[in-house]
């Protein structure tokens, strides 16, 4: 019996030792340094793979991370403030607060607004429909409604409103990932400053033909009047290629323009309701 | 996490076999028939709870650098005396399992909880996530070999319920994949469900 | 004008063509040889065919409808294709509960499991076949002579295939010329005049099926002769070597599911290669796995298994051999 | 003739995945690309006929004569273990492409029961040495075709709309299980 | 680093060299026990032990068979034989086979076979291998029917029917030569 | 044997219903809308403004850049507006507007009816006219012809072919103009031929055309410079790369230019064109249009000023029919379809064919088959099926790796698809994609 024991513990013993004299040696002769570092802040970062911070994968964007001096500019749009503070502790860094955005929807077209003018026969697909022509209304900038965004967006944070064919973007769910802005075909998808409540105040519109044309194309394009750009006293409003644009980061939503635009190109969400005689002025406009 | 739901949490949640996918080999080998099944998932889980306990005694006096050959000796050590004990208790169902035994050694599940958990937790919760993963993988091997024994051979746990044979190719090898397959995409329903 | 005018991509026509006319294009390809089937085997071919058939439309629908709720397409034919198939491929006395689980496999495991028509990488007629090969081999190897309707389903009277009494023979030591006095001669197994699954007695029938599909340019020459033409050499080459162990080319190109697979179940879109020079190199692969199965293997008959392997190395040729492009080599007159 | 007929069987007629069930979770895992799975198929013939040749002169010199044959697993998979860690730190010391190449797969070449399985089943079939070492390659190169061809289907349907529900382990499963039926065809080449 | 790992080999060889030294006789004991059992199965009850009275026959074909003797005080009621064919289906086939000492097969048992599940394997149901019981194959032709001789083959499965007979001739000849029967 | 070219193509059923209808001339309507790019290459810039009065033949737009035409006023009138108009490419482009009145040409355009078939202008002359005269490729491409003239460094030019195969169904102004001009589409290629100092051309033509065969090679008289060949009828044959292999068995390499092979090929219409500027000193601003389609009263070939509404061409060819689901500019294989009847007639527009709302709808799409009809089609010996679905999964590098840059773009894979697979359209989102990659990669 010990007879046996004794050969055992021999045999396993020696080549236990052997394993581990060899494994010593390897590790000792050839060490091949890794940041360690990488791993743990991958393991930080939400893993989406989303590619919303501009980097292929959440590892390259660690690695990244790692290898930056500062984190200026580096942001995981899905994790927020909250990931990149863990980040910033994980490098013993500064991180570089980013405002939160959120992705929002300038084209009004809903089917109301905008004569169709030709029948698509094609690829329901707007990125396919582009390459065609300017689409099924004689606005050849705005939203085709195929719904390519709404594909793209990873966290579920749009649909298409049947009613209107237009996308719709939750704002609770919207990480601001940018998905939908590339894969817009019309450049109509935007990220911009999100306010607190989801406030808005924002230029529905992309179509830069002059004022004539546009309002046959769609009822309630921006027609570059100046009225807007004219009442804002912040400088926010900027008009180019017959099309006002806000700079969500220059606006105060002081809600000036909003009541000026001649053709509800400038849209407010989810403000309360205003004094109740404009609420009816404003109603009975709408009705008609 | 509680200890009861370090003990449940490899029934369903992160059964090794159904939805982490691991271990698959002796999964798919031994499964012929629901006994089978649970002989191997038995034989399994007294290998992944001692090897558990053992390594999250041990763990604090491993370095770091020939912790996994270390914790490999101290599961093949386990492996080894369920091979010698079943040898001699067991022959028939030794013989069945076969080449198998000595396999557990490389299932993957052994070797993951050790170094996922047992390395890092104390003796109770070590003891209870090797045995309700065991329990969990052992419940996996069992309804799968009920499912291959009924379609198969027409029988549960060799209880024949019709005359003649079963549809054969659920007792083969192309049987024990295609069954593995629709019961993971199952799983996969029930759990997104 | 009636109202807007359409727009849609070039280009603004079509050919006219459609998947549904394709599948009616093999299904009457196929009349020819389930007339022979009829003919020679009677009620057993009409209760496979239909049980078959009806089946695979049966679970394609379901499948479709409930399980994964997508568009229903039952009506572009192709599981009637499948069911026909199947039910070829099978003895004409099978009960009909293994033809339904045969369906069942083909459609439900070999179709469907891979998304439906398109994505399935294996042959579904041939899943079916050989799962029911493995898991019914009595049922599956009984085989009704040709008696057409003189019998009844059940109580048909059964023999051995032309293969099986041929490896039967050679393992018990005969002589192929005495084993040729044992089946039919070769005339009489090209109108069909044999035992076998139903559908693939007959080469006449099933050559006249060919030939039609030639014409409607359903298919191309390249598999059917690639594979006929691998079995005939490799088979002669054998038979050259010994005539008394090895039987004649011909005998190989006329029994089993040669012509049947050749033709039909080797040609399937789906599970063949996309290019040309591929398909040459697919159908060899299909007739010099037959021999080896039939001639070294455990089953008289091979044709089924061959078609199924070479079906798995299809997503490798289709990878890795290219039509030749236009304009790689620079060759200037 | 001898050779040929174990290097048939290991290949095709007892494919060590489609027919005994062994590596199945790299056949599962490392099937996604063509080309990942022709550096695996690699990985594991070179290690498997290492290990198959000084796990059998182990268990012939040592272990047997000893009489502590019960010793085997334990030791194997030691062995195995140490081996591919140290094919992993000379290949990237002796070629860089071959380790590019290979040296991803090696770690996790340690826990395929394909290896340790192969050297328990040399010893198990009475084979010497040469014979193991064939059945060793063999058993390799029947693994690495099993897996390129999983892989070229799953990249094929890739493209293609699978069911959700299908889509990975599942379908992978079942596309093996087909393979293993067609498989099938083969038995009774060898005996 | 290299201590721990030694201490650990250590540690483990010891505790595997415990339990097979404790393992080792009831491993050796029910390695006996199939042995006996498989010859109680095929002849009847004896009180000697059979397998230390084991002695092997040659079978003429150049290698030799186990041949068990079955006695009750001391005298000869039967003969186990350890017999084998190669001509299964799948290669070898292993089978116990009990003859009376006048020749007569008294039962027989499958210890070894690799044949096909639902195929071969039903050799080993009573359907088909009582059929031998009772039988000599003096004047029972140990050979299928489709070969001209008496045994019902298994539906499907004749090689493996073939072996089966191919098994127990080989046995009766063996004792037949050996003229203990 | 017939010649042609030896790899894929389709045979759609030809109908050519307007080849027995010689030419008419469209009077210029009242307005006319002329684009400032009607060409491949950059648009030309406007030269006229708002108010500014102009003759017909009057350089309104000046070619910007290497490759780029001049925008000749096809009519006679006042310049109403400079406005963005949808065009033939479906988007809004700089258009100048111009109100008709009288048809007062510039007097330097040699009006008469002589032919002058003499050579008198020496290469670089050729070349400067036909940029001046804003001459760009008739046949689909719109490639500005002086560019096509100059033989680049290093190149050698020994072969000019002209390319009078118009494959594409329905039409026949190509057909007409060779059997109406004959005369100066052979001096044309001369013209060009000297241009380019080659001592050969060759006029192909499908069979299809036996009259125009018989009537250019009748012309010809044996001469040994041109010789005309005839052709098997097979979709894509006008395809410069399909045409040259057919005439001469050489192969445009993959990514290269007819010249890398010592051919330049033009097409019949511009041969007329370019013997028009040279000789008589004419601008382009007029071509031969075929308007044509089944539900038509009279289809027929008309000249048509630059500029016209195609609802004006509609109108000439009997109106528009009551159920007109589509209408093409081009043909029904490459064509474009119009979103709206106000879209002008540009220098590129070959045809207007008519299609009835029945046959205008696209038939419900299915899941490929993998029948292998693509690939057998495709000239160009691509996979069409492999590259939509590439192109559907976002794998455009996989689809440059498969060649997707060398679809000419012909239709014949979306033609045969049994299971009528829209794969032309993901194979143009793949070509379009991959060359904004690698714009966008040549900024950085
Ligand atoms: C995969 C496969 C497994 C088989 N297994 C066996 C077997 O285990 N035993 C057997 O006798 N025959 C088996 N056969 C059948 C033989 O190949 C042979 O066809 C049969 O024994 C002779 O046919 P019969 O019994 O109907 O006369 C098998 C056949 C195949 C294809
Ligand atoms: C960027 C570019 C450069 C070209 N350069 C030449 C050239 O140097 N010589 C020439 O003969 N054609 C040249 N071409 C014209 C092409 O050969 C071809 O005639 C033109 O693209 C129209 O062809 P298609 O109608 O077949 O599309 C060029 C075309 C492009 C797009
Ligand atoms: C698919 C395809 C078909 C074409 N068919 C014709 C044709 O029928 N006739 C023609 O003149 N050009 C045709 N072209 C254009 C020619 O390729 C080429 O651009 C033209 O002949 C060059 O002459 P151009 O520059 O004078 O237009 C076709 C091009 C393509 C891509
Ligand atoms: C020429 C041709 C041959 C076919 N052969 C088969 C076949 O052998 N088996 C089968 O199940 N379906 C066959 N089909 C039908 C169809 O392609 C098949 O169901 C698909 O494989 C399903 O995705 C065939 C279709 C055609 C057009
Ligand atoms: S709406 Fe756009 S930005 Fe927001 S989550 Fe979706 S894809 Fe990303
Ligand atoms: S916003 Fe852009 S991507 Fe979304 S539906 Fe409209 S056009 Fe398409
Ligand atoms: S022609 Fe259509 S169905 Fe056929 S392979 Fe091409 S894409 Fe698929
Ligand atoms: S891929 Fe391009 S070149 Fe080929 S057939 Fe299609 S359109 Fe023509
Ligand atoms: S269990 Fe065999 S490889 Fe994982």
């Amino acid at each position: 019996m010990s007879h046996t024991i004794l050969l055992t513990v021999i045999v396993l013993g020696s080549v236990g030792l052997a394993a581990a004299v060899i494994l010593y040696f390897v590790s000792q002769k050839f060490k091949v340094y890794e940041d360690p570092r990488i791993d743990i802040i991958q393991e930080a970062l939400p893993g989406a793979n989303c590619g919303g911070c501009g980097f292929t994968g959440c590892r390259n964007f660690a690695e990244a991370l790692v290898k930056a001096d500062t984190l200026d500019g580096l942001n995981c749009p899905v994790g927020g403030a909250t990931v990149m503070a863990d980040v910033a502790k994980i490098l013993g860094k500064e991180a570089v607060v980013s405002e939160p955005l959120v992705a929002v929807v300038r084209c009004q077209g809903s089917y109301e607004h905008r004569p169709r003018t030709s029948a698509y026969d094609g690829v329901k697909e707007c990125r396919i429909a582009h390459l065609l022509y300017g689409g099924e209304t004689d606005c050849h900038y705005g939203c085709l409604g195929y719904g390519d965004c709404v594909e793209a967006c990873q966290f579920g944070a749009m649909y298409m409103d049947e009613k209107t064919g237009l996308p719709v973007v939750i704002d609770e769910k919207c990480v601001a990932c940018g998905a939908c802005v590339k894969a817009c075909p019309r450049n109509i998808i935007e990220l911009r400053k999100k306010f607190k409540k989801d406030r808005k105040i924002y230029v529905s519109c992309v179509n830069c033909d002059r004022g004539g044309p546009a309002r046959k194309a769609c009822k309630v394009a921006c027609i570059a009047c100046n009225k807007c750009f004219n009442v804002c006293k912040f400088g926010a409003i900027t008009i180019q290629n017959n099309l006002a644009y806000i700079d969500s980061f220059k606006c105060t939503l002081c809600r000036k323009c909003v009541t000026e635009c001649p053709t509800s190109a400038i849209v407010e969400l989810n403000f309360p309701p205003r004094k109740a005689e404009e609420e009816a002025v404003k109603e009975t406009l709408t009705q008609k | 996490m509680s200890l009861a739901k370090q003990f449940t949490k490899g029934f369903f949640r992160e059964n090794p076999i159904l939805v982490l996918l691991i271990g698959m080999c002796p999964t798919l080998a031994t499964t012929t028939s629901a006994i089978n099944g649970l002989g191997m998932g038995i034989a399994t889980t007294f290998v992944l709870t001692s090897s558990n306990v053992v390594i999250s005694l041990l763990a604090k006096y491993i370095p770091d650098k020939v912790r996994i050959p270390s914790f490999i000796v101290v599961i093949a050590s386990f492996v080894t005396i369920v091979d010698l004990v079943m040898q001699a208790y067991v022959p028939g169902l030794y013989e069945t399992l076969g080449i198998f035994i000595p396999l557990i050694v490389v299932n993957c599940i052994v070797l993951a909880r050790a170094e996922a958990f047992a390395s890092k937790n104390k003796l109770l919760p070590s003891f209870l996530d090797g045995l309700g993963m065991g329990l969990g993988f052992t419940m996996a091997l069992g309804i799968l070999g009920t499912i291959r024994e009924i379609l198969g051979s027409g029988s549960v746990f060799g209880y024949k319920f019709i005359k003649g044979d079963g549809i054969l190719v659920f007792i083969l090898a192309p049987g024990a994949f295609i069954a593995l397959g629709y019961l993971i995409a199952f799983i996969n329903k029930v759990r997104k469900a | 004008m009636s109202s807007l005018l359409t727009v849609s991509q070039s280009p603004h026509i079509h050919t006219g063509d459609d998947t549904k006319k394709l599948m009616r294009g093999v299904i009457i390809a196929l009349i020819p040889a389930f007339i022979a089937s009829v003919y020679y085997f009677g009620w057993g071919a009409l209760i496979v065919t239909a049980t078959s058939v009806l089946s695979c439309i049966f679970f394609e629908y379901v499948i479709q409808k409930y399980l994964i709720r997508g568009p229903v397409t039952i009506t572009d034919g192709s599981a009637i294709v499948t069911g026909l198939l199947l039910a070829f491929n099978l003895p004409s006395n099978l009960p009909v509960h293994i033809i339904i689980i045969g369906a069942l496999v083909a459609i439900g495991i070999g179709k469907m499991s891979f998304g439906g028509l398109g994505n399935n990488p294996f042959n579904p007629a041939l899943v079916g076949r050989v799962f029911l090969l493995i898991s019914f081999p009595v049922q599956m190897t009984t085989w009704p002579v040709p008696s057409g309707f003189k019998t009844g389903y059940a109580d048909a009277v059964t023999g051995a295939t032309p293969l099986g009494v041929l490896k039967e023979g050679i393992r018990n030591g005969e002589q192929v010329s005495q084993l040729m006095n044992q089946i039919p001669d070769h005339m009489q197994m090209f109108y069909g005049h044999m035992g076998g699954s139903m559908g693939e007695v007959a080469a006449l029938a099933l050559l006249i099926g060919f030939v039609y599909m030639l014409v409607k340019k359903i298919i191309t020459w390249h598999i059917p002769v690639a594979v006929t033409g691998s079995i005939a050499l490799f088979t002669g080459i054998l038979w050259l070597i010994n005539p008394e162990k090895n039987a004649d080319p011909l005998f190989h190109l006329l029994t089993g599911g040669v012509m049947l697979g050749a033709i039909f179940m080797a040609t399937d879109y789906v599970t063949s290669p996309m290019v040309p020079k591929a398909m040459i190199i697919y159908g060899i692969g299909i007739g010099v796995i037959t021999v080896i199965i039939r001639v070294y293997g455990a089953y008289p008959e091979g044709v089924s298994f061959a078609i199924l392997i070479m079906n798995a190395f299809v997503p490798l040729m289709n990878a890795w051999i290219k039509p030749k492009r236009f304009g790689e080599e620079v060759k200037n007159g | 003739m001898e050779y040929i007929i174990i290097i048939i069987s290991a290949i095709f007629v007892n494919n060590i995945v489609l027919a005994q069930f062994l590596g199945v979770c790299p056949f599962l895992g490392v099937s996604n690309k063509v080309s990942t799975s022709f550096g695996m198929a690699g990985a594991v013939t070179f290690v498997m006929v290492l290990a198959t040749m000084v796990t059998y002169l182990i268990y012939t010199y040592i272990l047997v004569k000893l009489g502590i044959a019960f010793m085997q697993t334990i030791t194997y998979i030691l062995v195995i273990a140490a081996l591919v860690q140290m094919v992993e730190i000379i290949l990237k010391k002796i070629s860089q492409p071959l380790y590019q190449a290979l040296g991803i797969f090696l770690p996790l070449i340690t826990t395929n029961c394909a290896v340790l399985g192969v050297t328990l089943l040399v010893i198990k079939k009475h084979y010497n040495l040469l014979e193991g070492v064939v059945y060793s390659a063999a058993t390799a190169i029947g693994f690495g075709l099993a897996l390129v061809i999983l892989a070229g289907i799953r990249e094929q349907l890739d493209l293609l709309n699978v069911p959700k529900g299908m889509k990975g382990a599942p379908i992978s499963l079942i596309t093996a299980g087909i393979l293993a039926l067609a498989f099938m065809g083969f038995s009774g080449i060898v005996r | 680093m290299i201590m721990s790992l030694t201490f650990i080999a250590l540690g483990a060889s010891a505790a595997l060299g415990f339990v097979y030294e404790i393992t080792k006789r009831p491993i050796e004991l029910t390695k006996l026990n199939k042995k006996l059992e498989a010859i109680k199965a095929v002849v009847p009850s004896f009180d000697n032990n059979p397998d230390q009275e084991m002695f092997k026959l040659p079978t003429g074909e150049g290698d030799s068979l186990e041949v068990f003797p079955a006695k009750i005080n001391n005298e000869i009621i039967g003969y186990a034989v350890r017999t084998s064919t190669q001509k299964g289906f799948s290669g070898y086939i292993g089978i116990m086979v009990g003859f009376s000492p006048d020749g007569t097969i008294i039962n027989t048992n499958v210890l070894e076979q690799k044949e096909t599940p639902g195929l071969g394997t039903k050799m080993t149901e009573p359907s088909f291998k009582d059929q031998f019981n009772g039988k000599n194959p003096d004047n029972f032709k140990l050979r299928v029917k489709k070969d001209g001789g008496e045994v019902d083959a298994i539906t499907a499965a004749t090689i493996t029917s073939r072996a089966f007979c191919d098994a127990l001739e080989r046995a009766y000849n063996t004792l037949k030569k050996g003229g203990l029967i | 044997m017939l010649k042609t070219f030896p790899r894929g193509g389709v045979h759609p059923p030809e109908n050519k219903l307007t080849a027995g209808n010689p030419i008419e001339i469209l009077p210029p309507p009242e307005t006319v809308v002329i684009p400032v790019t009607q060409h491949l290459g950059k648009p030309a810039v406007a030269t006229v403004n708002k108010g500014d009065k102009v003759l017909v033949g009057q350089l309104i737009a000046r070619a910007e850049g290497f490759v780029s035409a001049n925008i000749h006023s096809s009519v006679s009138g006042t310049v109403s507006r400079i406005d963005t108009v949808t065009d033939i490419s479906g988007y809004k482009q700089t258009c100048i507007i111009i109100d008709v009145s009288g048809d007062e040409w510039l007097s330097d355009i040699d009006r008469s009816p002589d032919i002058i078939t003499e050579i008198k202008h020496s290469p670089e002359e050729i070349i400067q006219k036909c940029l001046d005269c804003g001459i760009v490729g008739l046949g689909g491409a719109t490639f500005p012809t002086h560019v096509k003239l100059k033989v680049p460094a290093g190149k050698k030019c020994n072969l000019l072919i002209i390319n009078g195969v118009e494959c594409e169904p329905w039409l026949t102004s190509d057909h007409r103009l060779m059997l109406e001009k004959g005369e100066e589409i052979i001096t044309g290629a001369r013209i060009m031929m000297r241009a380019l100092g080659v001592t050969k051309a060759i006029i192909g033509i499908e069979n299809n055309k036996p009259d125009a065969i018989a009537h250019l090679s009748r012309l010809l008289n044996g001469a040994n410079d041109i010789s005309v060949q005839g052709l098997k009828v097979k979709y894509p044959q006008g395809g410069e790369k399909q045409l040259i292999k057919a005439l001469t068995g050489r192969e445009v390499p993959s990514g290269g230019l007819p010249i890398d092979v010592g051919v330049v090929v033009q097409n019949a219409g511009t041969a007329y064109a370019v013997y028009e500027a040279v000789q008589k000193n004419k601008p382009l601003f007029e071509r031969v249009v075929t308007v044509t389609g089944k539900s038509l009263s009279k289809p027929g070939n008309f000249l048509v000023r630059v500029g016209t509404p195609v609802a004006k061409l509609i109108e000439a060819a009997g109106g528009l029919p009551e159920n007109t689901g589509k209408i093409i500019s081009g043909g029904p294989m490459m064509g474009k379809a119009l979103a709206n009847l106000q879209t002008p007639v540009v220098k590129g527009t070959s045809g207007i064919v008519v299609f009835p709302a029945e046959e205008s709808q696209r038939p419900q799409v299915g899941p490929c088959i993998r029948c292998s009809k693509c690939v057998s089609a495709c000239p160009m010996g691509l996979e069409p099926y492999l590259l939509m679905s590439l192109a559907e999964k976002g794998l455009f590098e996989r689809m440059k790796a498969e060649k997707v840059t060398d679809c000419i773009e012909c239709g014949s894979c979306s033609y045969i698809c049994p299971a009528h697979r829209p794969l032309l359209d993901y194979i143009r989102l793949g070509k379009t994609t991959l060359f904004k990659m690698m714009r966008e990669k040549s900024v950085k």
